[in-house]
């Protein structure tokens, strides 16, 4: 990333006269007062559509998998395009809190702890799938982990989907404690802004007992570097095993020595969409806009025409080595998919990811929220759409043209989608309501120094 | 089935002491009380629980489980040990031998009996499936008038009260009676004095017969022998489908087929030309195919004898008008006076008599009798009765109507079955289940399944075939027979001999002591001797002398085919369906869910066309038309057919029943020989005028495989004679392999077992025969019309079919396709708990209790042959006290999540090698059988120890014909596929465009 | 609020929990280990047959009994009348001269041909397809995996035979003790799935 | 809570921008106090050098933690898919290491992350809720907008003047005194 940030991102993060103190009683209003009617009216529909999730996944836990449209050959559908769906939401976050913090991207830090509880929340989401879409969760919950047995069996390590355990889980909890870290200062801050004593309670609890001692920040800004710099590779690394799935298969469509650079990118190009979908309510929601500020939106647009490009460019690079490769299996998979009976999935996913973003290069629509909103959530809508073709146009047709076959989805499969969006959103605002949803530490920081460099306000 | 079993196969009558002793013989109460609990005998995979390592599936110890120990058994039969028992197929059009393995006194699997002279050892989809009819819940359990359960005693008496007060009476039986029932019946009739017997079946050869009998002046059959023949010619016979033998036919023709590489320079195999209106089985095997309306097929016989004897004029008139190409039908004629003494034409048994008479002369000229035809004098079935006549005898008034094991009211060829049944005063249905007849009838009779009966069978001279029973009847049922005799002995007079027989098995044994001592001679001791031998062996088999051709009578054959020709429109052919054929078998699951060879379709019928009628009809697939024939009408769904010939219309019998159990409530498709028996038909099953139009609803017909292109990719591979002739490996060239590379040394497979199968494609006609032996071996279950529909059928092997070439009249490639225990099978990397995994013998493994239901391996699997169980598709039936009975405890029943897929029967390999290891010995080569090799007609599949050099697998994949499927993947296959050999004529070797790949 | 006392009811509500919660895991783990769970199953039988006085005093071969273990997968109660071969003979009495109530029981089965029903003590997994007759053919004594079964008067479980349990000996190194081990084999036995579960 | 008395245990001095926080530091590290500690409310650039502390031993830790993660990885897929149960999969061998690569990069990441988290607990006193800048009523401040420095009365240069003094030597215009409630029931429940 080239944005010169000396020129760029430092003066223009606040948007009118922002003090330490008012910094504070902005971020932490939402925690400190009553919930608004729209919150709560928010949160009646997403805890519904949650509710529909659960009652979908119970349905299916007792009737078995049969009540998805899944079958052979589409033996994995709407399951597994929603986990890496959710699982590319998901790494924006890590992105914005880990390498952009390794870069020191300064205007991360309006955006990283929504971007990072955004990857929590997703990350829970996307781990119901796996279970969810297995035969007999009530034994893959044990039989994937190695723990000592009466079988004196084991997992089978070579298995992507065993790798897959190990990088989720691993991601999920790296993730969950990196967040915690960067929330312990602003814990701290609201703990000692607390005026009731039972929030001063749970805040002081929560804060570990965090003094703000030098000693301690000495430690904690090694760490918090550390984490980011672990999370760095782990983000790589676990889009790369979800797409080492598909990769390390024999399915042509599927067997793409391209798809881990191409998932991260496209998992980071979702993230991004998902982050300014939802940052923009927020913002709006909560009257932050001084702090999370057009200027991040751009630039938050920049990156997504970037991995725009990227997304693009690996599908354009899959059809050329279909066809450079010569084996007849692997174009035929992809002329099946720009040109057979889910071609228009295909070109959903062309138009959402690759034209459509284009139109970012307008200066003026990555300014205006009401026209990059548009193409925010048509990119949300591509990435899911790319998963699904990736996942069942390769499927429903592969090597022997027999066992071809059709897929249709149900209405528990359409329940467990927008069900997921329930979870999601529902964690979504309940971290709005209770956590500060801008890191307040961070941005002192900032603050502090554009004061002290004697940099005035825009 | 290891020889050693075979000999080990138990007659019925020390089988009688073991029901004493050991089997109440009705209800619920049928198992055993043995060693085992029940369930522990089925072998179950719920939610495997019980199994979790911590045991946290509860705090108490496992389900406490009782063994229920014997009282005093009989000591050869050992809870948990198979026992096999000889016997007749009695249940389908024409009788086969069986072998039934019984464990613990439950029939659960069915052979053919090696010894049988007619399927030798093979056997059909049919005959497999028989064994789940056996434990069908909608079975009748008791006999019933009018609505409510009455006794045995109540129903002789009122039978044979209203027999001996009638003065007419009807006794309706279906065509392929054994001899012995047909004794019976006229004792019967003797004593019935105004009882008149009819015989009823829808499909049947009765024009063919009735040919036969005039043109030769003789009664009897052709049994043509494909193996001799060198060029054969099917107008409208699909003699490897449903017409005949079709057990020996396939037999004899894949032996006339056969190739051996060594000497491939001099390979000769038969040639098969095919004319026919329809797509069967038989015309997908043809080497070349003459798309023919079933009208023109007099036609094409009377042409082309006149065409051999010198005048072509004819046949290029005919050949011009139906756009069949002349030089087809100039190679055809070339071809066959060629080959005269080695030629046989065989004609469909639903052509008219003229058709046939037209072809005894084209065989008559071909010298086919004698050297490809020999002469039956001893019929497997009886003649079927014209339904006018009984119709007619309806009419003038009947008091007593016997319905024995047929089902009229929903397949009769005419009138409204049901209402000229209400005009008689007494109706007596006798029937496996409470059909559309039985559901008419005053009286509704069960009758026992074939395993619960006697019965013999005499399908041509010198074959005497015993049908014997294995279980005691599940049901409060009586055979047919039985209650035949029943009421003969009430008719009879005081003294009649037929009174000192004790019930029907004493009857046919008699009838057989009888037999066997005039034959043999000898006192008591040595009849009883023989009967045994014979119920051992399943009957008598004596090679008898050839009976000598008759003098055919031509100027009479020449009469009778030159009767009038009529044709209209369109031509329909009713024929039947190629599992549940007339709807006897429509509640069998096994057989409802097995997709048709041809259009794949399960649970439906429909109406086939070819792609031009549908255009003319402007009908697309799925269409429902109307189909009027006189003033009846079905509606059906098109199905656009590939290789129809056009202007023809293929209707399917068998499905649209109405009564008689859940399963044909399930399937879809509608009853079409109800269009039957009108004016407008000129043989009983072919109708020339019809009317169709388009209702303008549309129905989605559900198929197992929906893509028959093979785009080109190099699956299926097959090759001409002359090819082979050049070049024994001509696969090789056909395709292209790269020199596999890999980061990891294989594994040394070559001590010990491996093993291996193949598939001789040359061989196998496609006829399902496999698919339901698997089905019934491995206990998998049938998911129902819905789920074949979103694509879970759960079928471990299937037969693939591709179609290449000219679209209208396509080169069908069928190709067998299940696990291929790959060595570096795709599907074990990429499952994470170790649920498949490999053997050091090279078998892939699926161990359902480790499953979690990733369905990865099956997305991983380049065959697609992984099957998912996706509902519970097997509880209700473990459920179920009498249908939970079908289950081979050797094989655990899958719960709902688990992954499955072909083990190769490892179940069966376990014990070949148990019992090798018993003997001290090697396991010998073909002591161990895969379910699907043993039931192949074809003897198609071959399986065994690659490692042995000498074994048959060993041979087969050393020959140069093999290949693997998707070899360039480097996942190492284990099932090689032999290319299919096809003989071409070379004179039209330019006009056919064969598919080359590669 | 944040007082030293504060902390400290942290600090013993942490530990608490800690403990509870390794104990609870502990404790379930020692209640719930298969090995454990299914160790020592005695269940009351309808008749009080001891295997001390028959296998052990009366050293009657127990494939007398339980002839199925040589040639199939079941060992097989016996029928009542293997019981008879003797009984029908011998019968115990008491002092009073009144046959023993066991026996009289056994009398009243065979009498009214009435079957057993015995209390399952050694009782595999439905998917378990274990076969008697390949370990006695190895030279395996019943003993070892059915304990000493001729010192009990009545029969109880003595291993939990867990698949951890079988594969302990199958995975051994090959061993020429056992008659029949497969030389290509490198295991005692075959440790392949289908060996066990197909 | 229970009633409690007042002690000293320190001083505190509130400044209100970091950088006169960083002088006063450099002038109390070179007083030579050593129990003292600066408090703020975001991490100060600087403020390590000017309190003269050394660099943390996070990232030997974690880097060890994440070696000893790979380690154990190949021993959980070595030992249980090559030694405890060798089954064939797929004909790779056993011991296929390749195809365990991503396990050991994860408990690389897994361990070493774990480590960091631990570590903190120690090094930042995390779990340490008393302070006596609770007590002091300061606590609010420093996590608020306002920069401390605490000098601790178990200093052995620390007399309560001096310390005072040198803090207003410094510039600091606010300093307080440190306190600590006494419990007078000092049990624990």
């Amino acid at each position: 990333m080239s944005v010169d940030t000396s020129s760029l991102a430092a003066p223009s993060l606040f948007v009118g006269d922002v003090t330490l103190r008012k910094l504070d009683d902005d971020i932490y209003r939402p925690l400190e007062s009553f919930p608004t009617i729209r919150w709560w009216l928010a949160i009646a529909i997403t805890g519904t559509l949650a509710a529909i999730f659960v009652l979908c996944a119970a349905y299916t836990v007792v009737r078995g998998i049969g009540v998805w449209g899944n079958n052979v050959p589409v033996a994995w559908a709407f399951d597994i395009v929603n986990f890496v769906f959710w699982i590319g939401i998901g790494h924006a976050g890590t992105l914005i809190s880990a390498i952009l913090f390794l870069f020191r991207q300064r205007w991360r830090t309006g955006i990283a702890r929504f971007a990072e509880a955004m990857t929590v929340f997703a990350v829970i989401c996307a781990l119901q799938f796996p279970l969810l879409h297995t035969g007999r969760p009530w034994l893959a919950m044990f039989w994937l982990v190695p723990y000592p047995n009466g079988q004196g069996i084991y997992p089978n390590f070579r298995s992507p989907l065993e790798w897959d355990v190990f990088a989720v889980s691993t991601y999920g909890l790296v993730s969950a404690m990196f967040w915690f870290t960067g929330l312990l200062p602003d814990l701290a801050t609201a703990r000692d802004r607390a005026v009731h004593p039972f929030r001063k309670l749970v805040y002081g609890i929560l804060s570990l007992g965090w003094k703000g001692s030098n000693r301690a920040w000495s430690h904690y800004e090694k760490a918090y570097l550390l984490f980011a710099g672990l999370s760095t590779p782990l983000v790589l690394s676990v889009h790369s095993i979800v797409s080492f799935d598909f990769a390390v298969s024999v399915i042509p469509g599927w067997h793409t020595t391209i798809f881990p650079p191409y998932f991260v990118a496209g998992a980071v190009f979702s993230g991004f969409a998902m982050v300014a979908t939802l940052i923009i309510i927020m913002r709006k929601m909560f009257r932050l806009q001084h702090l999370v500020t057009d200027n991040h939106l751009e630039l938050m647009n920049k990156i997504i025409i970037a991995t725009s490009l990227m997304v693009g460019y690996a599908y354009a690079i899959e059809l050329f080595i279909a066809w450079y490769g010569g084996v007849s299996y692997e174009r035929y998979a992809f002329l099946n998919r720009a040109l057979g009976p889910f071609a228009w999935a295909y070109w959903i996913m062309v138009t959402c990811n690759v034209l459509v973003p284009q139109l970012l290069w307008f200066k003026k629509v990555r300014r205006t929220v009401l026209l990059m909103y548009p193409i925010v959530l048509l990119v949300n809508v591509g990435m899911w759409f790319e998963r699904f073709v990736i996942i069942v146009t390769s499927l429903h047709r592969d090597f022997l043209p027999s066992s071809w076959g059709d897929y249709k989805p149900t209405l528990i499969d359409f329940g467990l989608l927008v069900g997921s969006f329930g979870v999601f959103l529902t964690l979504m605002l309940l971290f709005c309501r209770f956590l500060p949803t801008i890191a307040a530490t961070e941005l002192k920081v900032i603050l502090s120094e554009s004061q002290s460099q004697g940099g005035g306000h825009e | 089935m290891t020889q050693d079993n075979v000999a080990r196969v138990h007659s019925h009558e020390t089988m009688h002491r073991l029901k004493s002793a050991a089997l109440p013989s009705h209800g619920e109460n049928l198992t055993s009380p043995d060693e085992m609990t029940r369930r522990d005998a089925i072998r179950i995979l719920m939610g495997a629980s019980s199994a979790l390592a911590l045991g946290l599936s509860g705090c108490e110890r496992k389900p406490k489980r009782e063994i229920v120990s014997r009282v005093a058994g009989p000591e050869y039969q050992m809870p948990g040990k198979a026992l096999y028992y000889s016997s007749t197929w009695m249940e389908g059009p024409y009788p086969y031998g069986l072998i039934i393995k019984t464990v613990d006194g439950r029939p659960i699997k069915i052979e053919g009996n090696p010894d049988h002279p007619i399927n030798r050892g093979t056997t059909s989809a049919a005959m497999q499936a028989s064994v789940l009819s056996l434990y069908d819940p909608d079975r009748l359990r008791g006999p019933s008038g009018g609505g409510s359960p009455i006794g045995w005693e109540a129903v002789d008496q009122r039978v044979s009260e209203a027999l001996r007060g009638a003065s007419s009476a009807v006794l309706l039986t279906r065509a392929n009676l054994g001899p012995t029932e047909r004794e019976l019946v006229r004792k019967f009739l003797s004593v019935a004095p105004h009882t008149r017997h009819f015989v009823h079946e829808v499909v049947h050869d009765g024009p063919r017969r009735a040919a036969l009998g005039k043109i030769y002046g003789a009664v009897g059959e052709f049994l043509p022998r494909f193996d001799r023949a060198r060029v054969i010619l099917s107008l409208d016979s699909d003699f490897l489908g449903t017409d005949g033998a079709v057990l020996e036919n396939i037999r004899l023709f894949t032996e006339g087929r056969r190739v051996n590489d060594a000497e491939h320079r001099r390979a000769d195999i038969s040639r098969l030309y095919v004319a026919e209106g329809a797509m069967t089985v038989t015309g997908s095997n043809a080497d070349h195919r003459i798309r023919l309306r079933p009208s023109a097929m007099r036609r094409l016989a009377s042409s082309l004898v006149r065409a051999i004897e010198g005048d072509a004029a004819e046949l290029n008139a005919l050949g011009a008008e139906s756009g069949v190409s002349p030089a087809l039908l100039t190679a055809l004629v070339d071809d066959l006076r060629r080959n005269r003494g080695g030629a046989l034409v065989v004609a469909g048994p639903h052509l008219p008599e003229a058709d046939h008479a037209a072809v005894a002369i084209l065989n008559d000229i071909l010298r086919a009798p004698g050297n490809t035809l020999e002469w039956n004098t001893v019929l497997p079935s009886l003649k079927v009765d014209d339904p006018a006549e009984v119709e007619a005898v309806f009419e003038r008034g009947v008091d007593v109507a016997i319905m024995l094991d047929t089902n009229p009211v929903y397949d009769w060829p005419g009138k409204d079955f049901a209402s000229l049944l209400s005009r008689a005063r007494l109706t007596v249905g006798h029937g496996q289940y409470l059909d559309e007849t039985l559901a008419a009838c005053s009286l509704a009779l069960p009758s026992n399944h074939n395993l619960e009966s006697w019965n013999d069978a005499e399908p041509r001279a010198g074959v005497m075939s015993i049908c014997q029973p294995v279980i005691a009847p599940l049901f409060n049922t009586r055979q047919p027979a039985e209650s035949l005799l029943t009421w003969t002995k009430a008719l009879a007079a005081e003294g009649d001999a037929i009174r000192s027989f004790e019930d029907w098995h004493d009857y046919l044994r008699s009838r057989w002591g009888e037999g066997s001592a005039t034959a043999a001679g000898g006192g008591e001791n040595e009849t009883k001797q023989r009967w045994e031998d014979a119920l051992r062996a399943g009957g008598l088999f004596q090679a008898v002398r050839e009976a000598p051709f008759p003098e055919l009578n031509r100027a009479a054959a020449e009469d009778m085919a030159r009767a009038e020709l009529r044709s209209g429109g369109l031509d329909v052919v009713f024929l039947p369906h190629h599992a549940v054929y007339d709807g006897r078998f429509a509640n069998n699951g096994w057989l409802q869910e097995l997709p048709d060879p041809i259009s794949k379709v399960v649970w439906d019928n429909a109406a086939s066309v070819s792609l031009q009628t549908a255009q003319r009809l402007k009908a697309v697939e799925g269409d429902r038309v109307e189909i009027k024939v006189g003033d009846r009408s079905v509606v059906l769904p098109i199905l656009v057919q590939p290789g129809m010939a056009d202007g023809v219309v293929a209707l399917t019998l068998g499905h649209g029943r109405t009564a008689g159990g859940k399963i044909l409530g399930e399937a879809a498709g509608a009853n079409v020989s109800r269009l039957l028996g009108q004016t407008a038909q000129i043989a009983p099953r072919l109708v020339t005028e019809v009317q169709l139009t388009r209702t303008g609803e549309s129905q989605s017909l559900v198929r197992t495989q929906t893509e028959f292109s093979m785009h080109d990719r190099p699956i299926v591979l097959d090759g001409t004679l002359a090819e082979y002739r050049e070049d024994a490996g001509f696969v090789q060239g056909k395709r292209h392999i790269p020199e596999p590379v890999t980061m990891f040394p294989p594994y040394d497979y070559s001590k010990g077992h491996k093993w291996g199968m193949a598939i001789d494609l040359s061989s196998c006609v496609g006829c399902n025969a496999c698919v339901t032996a698997c089905q019934a071996e491995n206990n998998i279950p049938i998911v129902g019309r819905e789920q074949c529909a979103v694509g879970r059928e759960m079928h471990w092997i299937r037969i693939d079919r591709y179609l290449t070439g000219d679209a209208e009249n396509p080169t069908v490639h069928q190709q067998p396709m299940l696990c291929q225990h790959c060595d570096n099978a795709p599907c074990e990397s990429v499952c994470p708990v170790n649920a498949t995994t490999h053997s050091p013998e090279g078998l892939n493994e699926m161990v359902y209790n480790r499953c979690v239901g990733t369905r990865y391996c099956s997305n991983n699997c380049p065959y697609k042959v992984r099957r998912f169980n996706f509902l519970r598709y097997q509880e209700a039936q473990l459920r179920d006290p009498v249908q939970e009975l079908v289950f081979n405890p050797q094989v655990t029943v899958r719960g709902v999540g688990v992954m499955e897929k072909c083990t190769f029967c490892v179940q069966r390999i376990n014990e070949g090698k148990y019992h090798a290891k018993d003997k001290g010995k090697a396991v010998e080569d073909g002591a161990i059988q895969t379910a699907c090799q043993q039931a192949c007609p074809a003897q198609a599949i071959t399986f065994g120890d690659v490692n042995d050099p000498n074994s048959r697998i060993a041979r087969m994949n050393a020959s140069k014909r093999a290949f693997f499927v998707l070899e360039e993947y480097n996942v190492k296959p284990n099932v090689a596929y032999l290319a299919r050999v096809r003989n071409l004529n070379p004179a039209l070797a330019g006009d056919k465009k064969e598919s080359h790949h590669g | 609020m944040f007082s030293k006392k504060f902390e400290r009811r942290i600090y013993i509500a942490v530990v608490v929990l800690i403990f509870s919660a390794a104990l609870g895991v502990s404790f379930g783990a020692f209640i719930l280990w298969p090995e454990r769970r299914e160790l020592g199953y005695e269940p009351v039988q309808p008749i009080q047959f001891s295997h001390k006085l028959h296998a052990g005093t009366l050293q009657v071969n127990c494939l007398y009994c339980h002839s199925g273990a040589v040639s199939g997968a079941h060992a097989l109660v016996p029928p009542i009348s293997t019981c008879m071969n003797c009984h029908a003979e011998v019968q115990p009495k008491d002092n009073e001269g009144r046959i023993r109530p066991g026996m009289a029981k056994l009398l009243e089965h065979w009498n009214n041909a009435e079957p057993i029903r015995w209390n399952k003590v050694n009782d595999l997994a439905d998917f378990v397809y274990f076969e008697h007759s390949r370990h006695i053919a190895a030279g395996l004594t019943c003993q070892q995996c059915h304990g000493p079964v001729e010192t009990m008067d009545h029969v109880r479980r003595e291993h939990g035979q867990k698949m951890n349990w079988c594969l302990g000996c199958h995975k051994q190194p090959p061993t020429n003790n056992l008659k029949t081990a497969d030389p290509t084999l490198t295991t005692r036995a075959p440790i392949n799935c289908s060996t066990c579960h197909r | 809570m229970s009633k409690s008395r007042e002690k000293v245990v320190g001083v505190v001095g509130l400044y209100d921008d970091p950088s006169s926080l960083l002088r006063a530091a450099e002038g109390v590290r070179d007083a030579g106090f050593t129990r003292w500690d600066c408090h703020t409310p975001f991490p100060v650039h600087g403020l390590d050098r000017a309190m003269g502390l050394k660099s943390s031993p996070l990232p030997t830790l974690a880097l060890t933690a994440g070696l000893i993660g790979v380690l154990a990885a190949f021993v959980l897929t070595g030992g249980l898919n090559a030694l405890h149960y060798p089954i064939r999969i797929a004909g790779k061998p056993m011991l296929s290491w390749q195809a365990f690569v991503p396990i050991y990069f994860e408990m690389f990441v897994l361990f070493s992350a774990l480590t960091i988290m631990g570590s903190l607990f120690v090094f930042c006193g995390l779990g340490r809720w008393h302070s006596p800048l609770h007590d002091s009523g300061v606590m609010s401040e420093i996590t608020g907008a306002r920069f401390a420095i605490v000098l601790g009365a178990d200093d052995r240069m620390y007399s309560q003047a001096d310390a005072k003094t040198l803090l207003e030597a410094t510039g600091c215009r606010d300093i307080r005194p440190l306190v600590q409630f006494e419990e007078e029931d000092d049990a624990i429940i």
